[in-house]
């Protein structure tokens, strides 16, 4: 089991050492079963760490900003963050260190263990309330999730209630780390690609249905690109004017800035903004789900990503996110890559 | 007026009212949204919707008008007017009434919004009072709000258990219970007294409190330069969903979207933007009044809950809780507020 | 009558090797339909997935892209990059379940002008029953 | 900046004018914003069109011209001289090809004629947005590399070093001369290998402008045409060649004895030898791998009886930087191992021999002094099979191709073998005869004729030993019967390959190999002795089978090629390369990776493009997430309005 | 479709004159509208023009308010749209719609003596002004320009400020110096406190890049203005024009509607967003 005293432990002494800038790591929320990201700079705010099933967020997100900050500084504080990472967070690492977007001394990295199950799904755990109000979760030893209402405590199967990123994850632990908390436990999963296969057995005219009721309800948020931690270029290709700009911007680079989908919602802007931004995370997306859930309309935008995933895979024998030396995708190929679907 | 139906005449109501086009909550995937329905979709019973109704008077697209090239390459332009159709939004909360006479200010005034009036000026509101807080978030009655306030609605109906107390407030809403006026009986003294109690007693039911509200506004005067809003914001992803979801966020863009190039056809519409993404304020010089994302939640806040106050008199915030309910990370309007507030 | 449906196409051609394919095609004067604009660019490698889009978004009813064989590109080995990008396309495009068969992907060296009739020929017969695009086509 | 382009349509008689309505494409091309002036006329490739090009430019002052006639392959020059010759810059204009690529193609005019207008359309906004580029000038270093001193090699460096350029000649081994100093005699003409060999390599020791580096190979390179920066790593032969007189003293006393190379084996040599008496540099090499030790020094005894003190332990490899302008590849061949040839005894027997060791045998200076003996009883033998085509021509086990030269030296070993044992026989089996070249076909036939040589159609399926003697078990394929021969010798006319190694340093020098390993020349055809690399040549057996008057050949042309290059300044680069877009990249260099040329580097966190390097293939903005880098004058904008006119009404 | 504020009116270009080339390119437009409709506008005032298939720009209105039959605007080229209308050509239709924002207030200044210090392209919104005062300069006291431009090719109105000297005491100023150049060479700051204008009696109106009003601000003020004798205008991205679209606010104000201009004693109250 994590111990979350040890972290907390781990946390307090690389503050009060200043080995690291700040902390990222989770503390609690103000709803109940969902943690909050926290940035923790004073050593005595250490104890507001948490480690429970609602830390979904992917903390690595904020490298980003980080970076930003880091590079409008004229005097940058070098030390690292230190950030707390699940597995899935720590493929996002390996990611950002293939495209040499950090450097791994940016980062201090405090790997937990998801050991037996992972997050939860907030809906799921909602449902399972029936509008009571959770006051604290915590998973027990029998791969149960304990929720804490007013009513008393009850138990929940970890499978009813875990988020389907969890249940289709194939790591479990982080796969770079400088400390490690709780258990290496090896587990696997027979099915990784669950979600996916579900819709690639619809039909052609199924499959546009789905879509097309699912993408109906995108308001164009960008909460999906928003919390993507591979998301981090400064000016998206899809968005309509260009902020990537400096003094020696011409105009005419400005008037030339291509809008390749307008800001409408409507279904054909829609529909290339989702294939556009899951194409440019084929081979980059680990899979930690945060677009599908931060989607206020509940559009199941991780189908997407997973597919690729699932393609990378099978086509190309490629796994994201465990090697940080290893070539990205689409800047390598086989001689043997398929090519059936070419005449 | 104010008048009493019975729930079991409710269908036959809704049966004459369907004779123009209601919008109404109705759920799919577990998701509540309003939409178009027909007579026996409705009901009063839901939990709030993910987005108010605001997208029907203020869709997240308006064409504005249709420009095209003659065979000169000389542009010829079109108004493109919302279609003259009537309709009712059915089950609009209070809360988010309140949000459309809020947008009403904003565009009313000097300078009327065509598509909007167009639209407003066809939909009758009818709410349902929430007897119980439709969003764990509520907290309505913190920013002048109430569980069955009328504001900005032409009906408004109360859950009396068998029957339904409706009030109405305007002549549209009048029309609309005129309509059948033989289903609606005439309230007795002790359906005001309960209709009252009700209405007090559901304002005890908030789950979401923010005190002395009134003090922030002079507060928020103080606080431009503050550290409240790094700190605050360090969490901040920079989404959209706070404002998009907000039932009075009523920023919008204005762009020029081509259909064929050659020869030019396409149209101008209006589209939903927000004060959160950083290319809203953006000048093309690549200078921005507001370049990160501390200045960007102080324009949220500061927006709702001094300029707006200072322009109009009200909060920009009706307490819906949706922007709490659905932020990704956590970032709770009230916690920023009650922060401003105790500020020394 | 109604005039029959004729499907557009846009083709990105590369330089080498598919547009000298098809200027083969017309130096033997062989005969395809004109339904096809081309759009010769240096290699398949640097066809973006944004174009493929772009094109359906303005109104493409068809997209070909057509580079050298694989081991006769021009520029060593931009094909491949080609061949596994856009496999990734239509692998999501197929997922997202818009038609497949409007989005084709073919070798055509300088020497297959017989080829590239074909090709054409077919993709325009594969069309003409679909009818026009209009998953991703910006209209209203 | 919006442009007055020009539009000029073509008839071309009426090869255009037949299927598309030219004058329509004029009239509606001319109403575009950015066209001044639109126009048709029959043949603008004709004097006259050009010139009417070249005046419409001035009187309409257009800043760019689109010229909708045949395929870009023809006439894109002419057109790009027709605008430089109206004052405009060469990319300013566009072809928008409306014959191969339409008129030719189509018979409904109506619908051709609407293609061809989205198709110029097409090319006007491509235009428009063209920036004038001047082709890229940069300094060459007047100085070549050979890497490789065979004959193909050495022809190279001598015709390069004879025009007055200084050369750098690489050679891996302790000498030059490669695989012909081994040869005995040459076909068709059967004069002596060594001695038509020996004076060119004596003249590449002596020549001013050549600068050998033996028993050295390229490590490292970096730089594109015309400033090529090579690494070298030169191996401590820890003799001092200045010192060293020859005397041979170390080789007496030297304890080791080890296999020879040059005699492949058939004979030995100390750890301390010269290849053979001709070797160039003549001096002698220590083998560290064969010496019983050098650090500690366990022996010494050479250094001992070394009276010059040419003897040095202590000499360490050295790096040596050159810098060039052209480099010919000449690495030369080696031939199939006979241990891959299963089906000949995998190498077991020790008289069955290869094409080489045969040669070394008839050779005088050869390990019995031109007597042709068995290895194994140093008998004569008087049945010898020749067995063609050993490795090569067989798809299914070993090399597809054809090795083009054993046929003839087959011819030329049983004729050898002939004139040293004039009783014995000789037999050879072959698949084809493939006799071209001049004298080759009158030779095979001497050997039939005059030598008595015994030609056997058909495949030796197994050879093995049986009582003292080798059994071939074949088949006739003419007379249709078996045959079983009891042979004291067999020579196998083993496949030619790449020589060893030859793949990696392709990988070094960024250029490509075929499928059977030789470096891929730039076209079969009309480009044989360039590689894919601009600055790099091919030469000799490395690029192909070939025999030395091939190889000499284009060796010869490979040297022109370089020193096309040489004679040059400055070189001029196209200038339709790449370019970054610093503040949208994020230098996760993805872009690097896919470059095939290696023009992308990383420099602080940002990409950049070596302009020089960059063919403009535009991989890189595809790759690019970010949009950080595009191609100039074909940029993603380009595209994104071509695609828009395309699509156009 | 008369009353509906987001549709502009056609308008033709009648007349384009290129003010300044290079990356820093500045052309003036003059406009007529295809039909005749009651537009009318004030010093100061701006509008927004279309052109279609690329969007809408806020510009303000150069022409003085007494020229009734055209309206003149003076571009900077600096992005999608503007970059469009240097594309265009004379004969070619845009739209124009507004006029908006609140304007200088002439009225007020009757009788004192108007310093109008501009940079760059801000010499367009002062240019309406200085006009339409100079054509009433009775009622006014002295008047005069402070003008300056990063290089002499960068001053817009070349030819109209030689006449100009005829009427009024004109500054010009250039960054850095250049050959034949006989006036003032360094920033308009400098300029401004080189030749000290008396605040007696006096309104300064200062538009330009926001660095140099700053400075001009500060030289005024250490000259002896007060907050409220010196003007300025300011500049945020526009979209409605309107004061909905939300984008262009500064605290309570919009300055689409509530500005451009403002008195310094106005703009010290708000918060420093633009």
């Amino acid at each position: 089991m994590v111990n979350l005293d040890d972290l907390k432990k781990e946390a307090l002494n690389l503050l009060k050492d200043e080995k690291v800038k700040y902390i990222i790591g989770y503390t609690e929320g103000s709803n109940g079963t969902s943690a909050a990201p926290a940035f923790i700079k004073n050593p005595e705010d250490t104890d507001k760490l948490v480690w429970n099933p609602g830390c979904f967020h992917n903390l690595t997100r904020f490298l980003r900003d980080e970076k930003k900050r880091k590079a409008r500084e004229k005097h940058p504080d070098e030390r690292p963050v230190g950030i707390v990472v699940k597995g899935c967070d720590s493929r996002a690492i390996n990611v950002l260190l293939q495209e040499k977007y950090i450097k791994r001394d940016d980062v201090f990295i405090l790997g937990v263990s998801c050991e037996s199950t992972g997050v939860i799904d907030e809906k799921k755990v909602a449902k399972k309330l029936k509008g009571k109000k959770a006051q604290k979760i915590e998973w027990d030893t029998n791969r149960n999730l304990v929720v804490t209402t007013e009513d008393g405590t009850t138990k929940i199967p970890a499978d009813e209630v875990l988020a389907e990123r969890c249940v289709e994850c194939p790591v479990h632990s982080p796969v770079v780390y400088d400390i490690f908390f709780g258990d290496k436990i090896k587990r696997t999963t027979d099915a990784q690609f669950k979600s996916v296969e579900k819709i690639e057995n619809l039909s052609q005219k199924e499959k546009w249905d789905f879509w097309k009721k699912q993408f109906d309800k995108c308001i164009r948020c960008y909460a999906c690109r928003s919390v993507c931690p591979m998301c981090y270029c400064d000016e998206c290709v899809v968005d309509t004017i260009s902020f990537a700009v400096t003094a020696d911007t011409t105009a005419e680079e400005k008037a030339q800035r291509i809008k390749w989908i307008e800001k409408s919602p409507t279904p054909s802007e829609t529909f290339i903004y989702h294939i556009i931004r899951a194409i440019h995370l084929a081979g980059r997306c680990i899979d930690c789900g945060e677009c599908e859930r931060v989607c206020p309309l509940d559009i199941p935008i991780r189908f997407l990503n997973k597919k690729l995933e699932k393609e990378a895979k099978s086509l190309f024998d490629y796994e994201v996110g465990f090697d940080p030396d290893q070539l990205s995708l689409v800047s390598s190929f086989k001689d043997e890559d398929p090519e059936d679907f070419i005449r | 007026m104010e008048k009493i139906l019975t729930k079991k005449s409710f269908p036959n109501w809704i049966a004459k009212l369907a004779t123009v086009q209601i919008y109404a909550p109705v759920v799919k995937d577990d998701l509540w949204s309003y939409e178009v329905v027909d007579a026996a979709g409705i009901t009063t019973e839901y939990t709030n919707a993910i987005q108010s109704p605001k997208k029907i008077i203020f869709p997240q697209r308006e064409l504005f008008l249709e420009f095209s090239h003659n065979d000169n390459g000389s542009p010829e332009i079109r108004e493109l007017l919302p279609e003259d159709k009537e309709s009712i939004i059915f089950g609009i909360r209070p809360c988010d009434a309140k949000g459309v006479s809020h947008m009403d200010k904003v565009f009313g005034g000097d300078f009327e919004d065509s598509y909007y009036w167009k639209r407003r000026n066809q939909v009758t509101l009818v709410g349902v009072g929430c007897n119980t807080p439709p969003s764990p978030n509520c907290f309505c009655t913190s920013v002048d709000g109430s569980p069955f306030s009328h504001e900005g609605l032409d009906v408004l109906l109360t859950d009396m258990g068998d029957n339904y107390y409706v009030q109405t407030f305007t002549k549209k809403g009048d029309k609309l219970v005129n309509m059948s006026k033989g289903l609606f009986a005439a309230p007795k003294p002790k359906e005001k007294a309960d209709l009252e109690s009700l209405h007090k007693d559901a304002e005890t039911k908030l789950p979401r409190h923010l005190k002395d509200t009134k003090k922030i506004p002079p507060k928020l005067k103080g606080l431009f330069d503050s550290e409240i809003w790094d700190d605050e914001s360090m969490s901040c992803i920079r989404c959209g969903i706070c404002t998009y979801l907000c039932p009075t966020c009523h920023c919008f863009d204005i762009s020029d979207e081509i259909t064929s190039h050659s020869p030019l056809e396409g149209k101008r519409v209006r589209t939903w933007d927000n004060c959160q993404f950083p290319d809203f304020t953006m000048h093309s010089s690549g200078h921005n009044p507001r370049p990160d994302k501390a200045s960007r939640l102080r324009q949220r806040i500061m927006h709702k809950f001094q300029y707006f106050v200072e322009i109009y008199n009200n909060y920009q915030c009706v307490g819906c809780g949706r922007c709490i309910s659905k932020c990704p990370v956590g970032i709770d309007i009230i916690q920023v507020l009650e922060k401003v507030r105790d500020h020394v | 009558m109604a005039e029959e449906f004729e499907p557009k196409i846009v083709a990105f051609l590369c330089k080498w090797c598919s547009s000298a394919g098809s200027d083969l095609a017309g130096v033997s004067r062989m005969q395809y339909p004109p339904n096809v604009v081309p759009i010769t660019v240096m290699c398949s490698g640097s066809v973006s997935p944004l174009y493929i889009l772009s094109a359906f978004n303005k109104g493409a009813d068809g997209v070909l892209v057509s580079g050298c064989h694989p081991g006769d590109c021009h520029y060593i080995k931009g094909n491949y990059y080609a061949r596994r990008r856009i496999a990734l396309v239509k692998e999501l495009m197929e997922y997202i379940g818009l038609e497949p068969d409007r989005f084709q992907m073919s070798w055509v060296s300088a020497a297959e002008g017989i080829k590239y009739t074909k090709i054409i020929k077919d993709f325009v017969n594969i069309l003409k029953p679909l009818g026009p695009q209009t998953n991703l086509r910006r209209s209203q | 900046m919006k442009k007055r382009t020009g539009v000029f349509v073509c008839h071309c008689g009426i090869n255009i004018a037949g299927t598309v309505d030219v004058k329509k494409v004029a009239d509606k091309l001319g109403k575009h914003k950015a066209v001044a002036h639109s126009e048709d006329y029959v043949y603008m490739c004709s004097d006259p069109g050009q010139n009417l090009i070249t005046n419409a430019i001035k009187e309409h002052k257009l800043d760019s011209i689109v010229v909708s006639c045949c395929s870009p392959t023809l006439h894109e020059k002419t057109f790009q001289n027709a605008a430089k010759a109206g004052g405009i810059n060469e990319f300013q204009s566009e072809i928008a090809n409306i014959r191969e690529q339409c008129s030719w193609v189509h018979k409904d005019k109506e619908k051709a004629t609407i293609k061809a207008e989205k198709i110029t359309r097409s090319a006007v906004e491509r235009v428009n947005k063209n920036e004038s580029l001047e082709p890229i000038s940069f300094p060459v270093t007047r100085r070549a590399m050979v890497i490789g001193a065979g004959i193909a090699g050495i022809q190279a460096a001598l015709d390069m070093a004879n025009t007055g350029y200084e050369v750098v000649l690489v050679e891996k081994n302790p000498s030059i001369g490669g695989h012909m100093i081994q040869l005995s005699e040459t076909f068709p003409t059967l004069d002596c290998s060594q001695c038509i060999l020996s004076p060119k390599m004596v003249e590449v020791s002596k020549h001013e402008n050549i600068k050998l580096l033996t028993y050295s190979e390229v490590q490292e390179i970096s730089g594109y045409v015309g400033n090529f920066n090579v690494k070298i790593k030169k191996n401590p032969t820890f003799v001092d060649p200045d010192k060293c007189t020859l005397c041979d003293e170390c080789t007496k006393v030297c304890p080791v004895l080890t296999s020879d190379e040059f005699d492949l084996g058939l004979t030995g040599r100390r750890a301390i030898y010269m290849p053979f008496p001709q070797a160039i540099p003549a001096t002698y090499t220590l083998d560290d791998k064969h010496c019983p030790g050098l650090l500690p020094i366990a022996c010494g005894k050479c250094a001992d009886v070394c009276d010059p003190g040419a003897i040095d332990y202590d000499m360490k490899p050295e790096i040596i930087e050159e810098e060039v302008g052209a480099i010919v590849i000449a690495t030369g061949f080696d031939l199939y191992e006979k241990e891959e040839m299963g089906e000949y005894g995998s190498g077991k027997y020790p008289d069955v021999l290869d094409g080489l060791q045969f040669e070394r045998l008839c050779s005088a200076s050869g390990p019995t002094q031109g007597e042709v003996l068995r290895p194994s009883d140093h008998k004569v033998p008087k049945e010898v099979v020749f067995i063609q085509c050993s490795g090569s021509r067989d798809p299914e086990q070993h090399c597809a191709y054809c090795s083009k030269i054993c046929c003839m030296y087959t011819a030329k070993h049983a004729m050898l073998y002939k004139h040293h044992v004039p009783d014995g026989q000789a037999y050879i089996f072959y698949i084809d005869i493939r006799s071209g070249g001049k004298g080759y076909e009158e030779f095979v036939q001497r050997a039939v004729e005059e030598d008595g040589v015994v030609y056997l159609r058909g495949k030796v399926s197994k050879i093995f030993e049986y009582n003292g003697k080798i059994r071939v078990w074949g088949v006739d394929t003419l007379a249709g019967k078996d045959i079983e021969i009891d042979a004291d010798m067999v020579v196998l006319a083993q496949a030619m390959r790449p020589s060893k190694d030859a793949d990696k340093l392709a990988k070094l020098l960024k250029i490509s190999i075929d499928k059977d390993g030789f470096l891929q020349e730039a076209h079969p055809k009309l480009r044989p002795v360039e590689s894919v690399t601009a600055g790099m040549f091919l030469a000799g057996a490395a690029q192909a089978p070939k025999d030395i008057p091939e190889a000499v050949a284009q060796a010869s042309g490979a040297a022109a090629k370089a020193l096309a290059i040489l004679s040059q300044e400055n070189l001029f680069h196209s200038p339709q390369v790449a370019k970054s877009i610093p503040n949208l990249c994020t230098g996760c260099g993805m872009c690097v990776d896919v470059c095939p040329y290696d023009a992308l580097s990383l420099k602080n966190g940002k990409v950049e493009v070596n302009e020089v390097l960059c063919e403009g293939c535009g991989t890189c903005s595809a790759t690019c997430l970010r949009a950080a880098i595009e191609v100039k004058n074909i940029t993603p904008y380009q595209i994104y309005e071509m695609i828009n006119a395309s699509l156009g009404g | 479709m008369s009353d509906n504020v987001y549709i502009p009116k056609l308008s033709k270009i009648f007349e384009i004159k290129e003010e300044v080339t290079g990356a820093r390119a500045i052309k003036t437009f003059r406009t007529q509208f295809v039909e005749n409709n009651g537009f009318s506008h004030k010093c100061g005032q701006c509008a927004m023009l279309s052109v279609f298939g690329k969007g809408e720009s806020m510009i303000s209105i150069s022409s003085t308010p007494l020229v009734k039959d055209y309206l003149q605007f003076s571009i900077l080229k600096t992005g999608r749209v503007t970059s469009a209308l240097h594309e265009m050509q004379e004969g070619d239709v845009i739209g124009v719609r507004g006029p908006y924002g609140n304007n200088f207030p002439l009225e007020k200044w009757k009788g004192k003596n108007l310093i109008f210090i501009g940079g760059g392209i801000g010499l367009a919104p002062i240019w309406s002004v200085l006009q339409t005062a100079l054509a009433k300069k009775a009622d006014y006291g002295k008047l005069s320009l402070f003008y300056g431009s990063r290089t002499s090719q960068d001053i817009v109105y070349k030819e109209d400020l030689k006449e100009l000297k005829n009427d009024i005491t004109v500054h010009l100023s250039i960054d850095q110096k250049e050959k034949e150049w006989e006036e003032y060479v360094g920033f308009v700051p400098l300029n401004v406190l080189d030749k000290k204008p008396s605040p007696k009696n006096a309104v300064a109106i200062t538009c330009g890049p926001p660095i140099m009003i700053k400075f001009v601000i500060q030289n005024l003020e250490a000259l002896g203005f007060k907050d409220d004798q010196i003007y300025t205008t300011v500049e945020n991205k526009m979209k409605c024009g309107i004061g909905k679209c939300g984008r262009c606010n500064i605290g309570m104000h919009y300055v689409c509607k509530d500005g451009p201009v403002y008195s310094w004693a106005e703009l010290k109250k708000l918060p420093q967003e633009y």
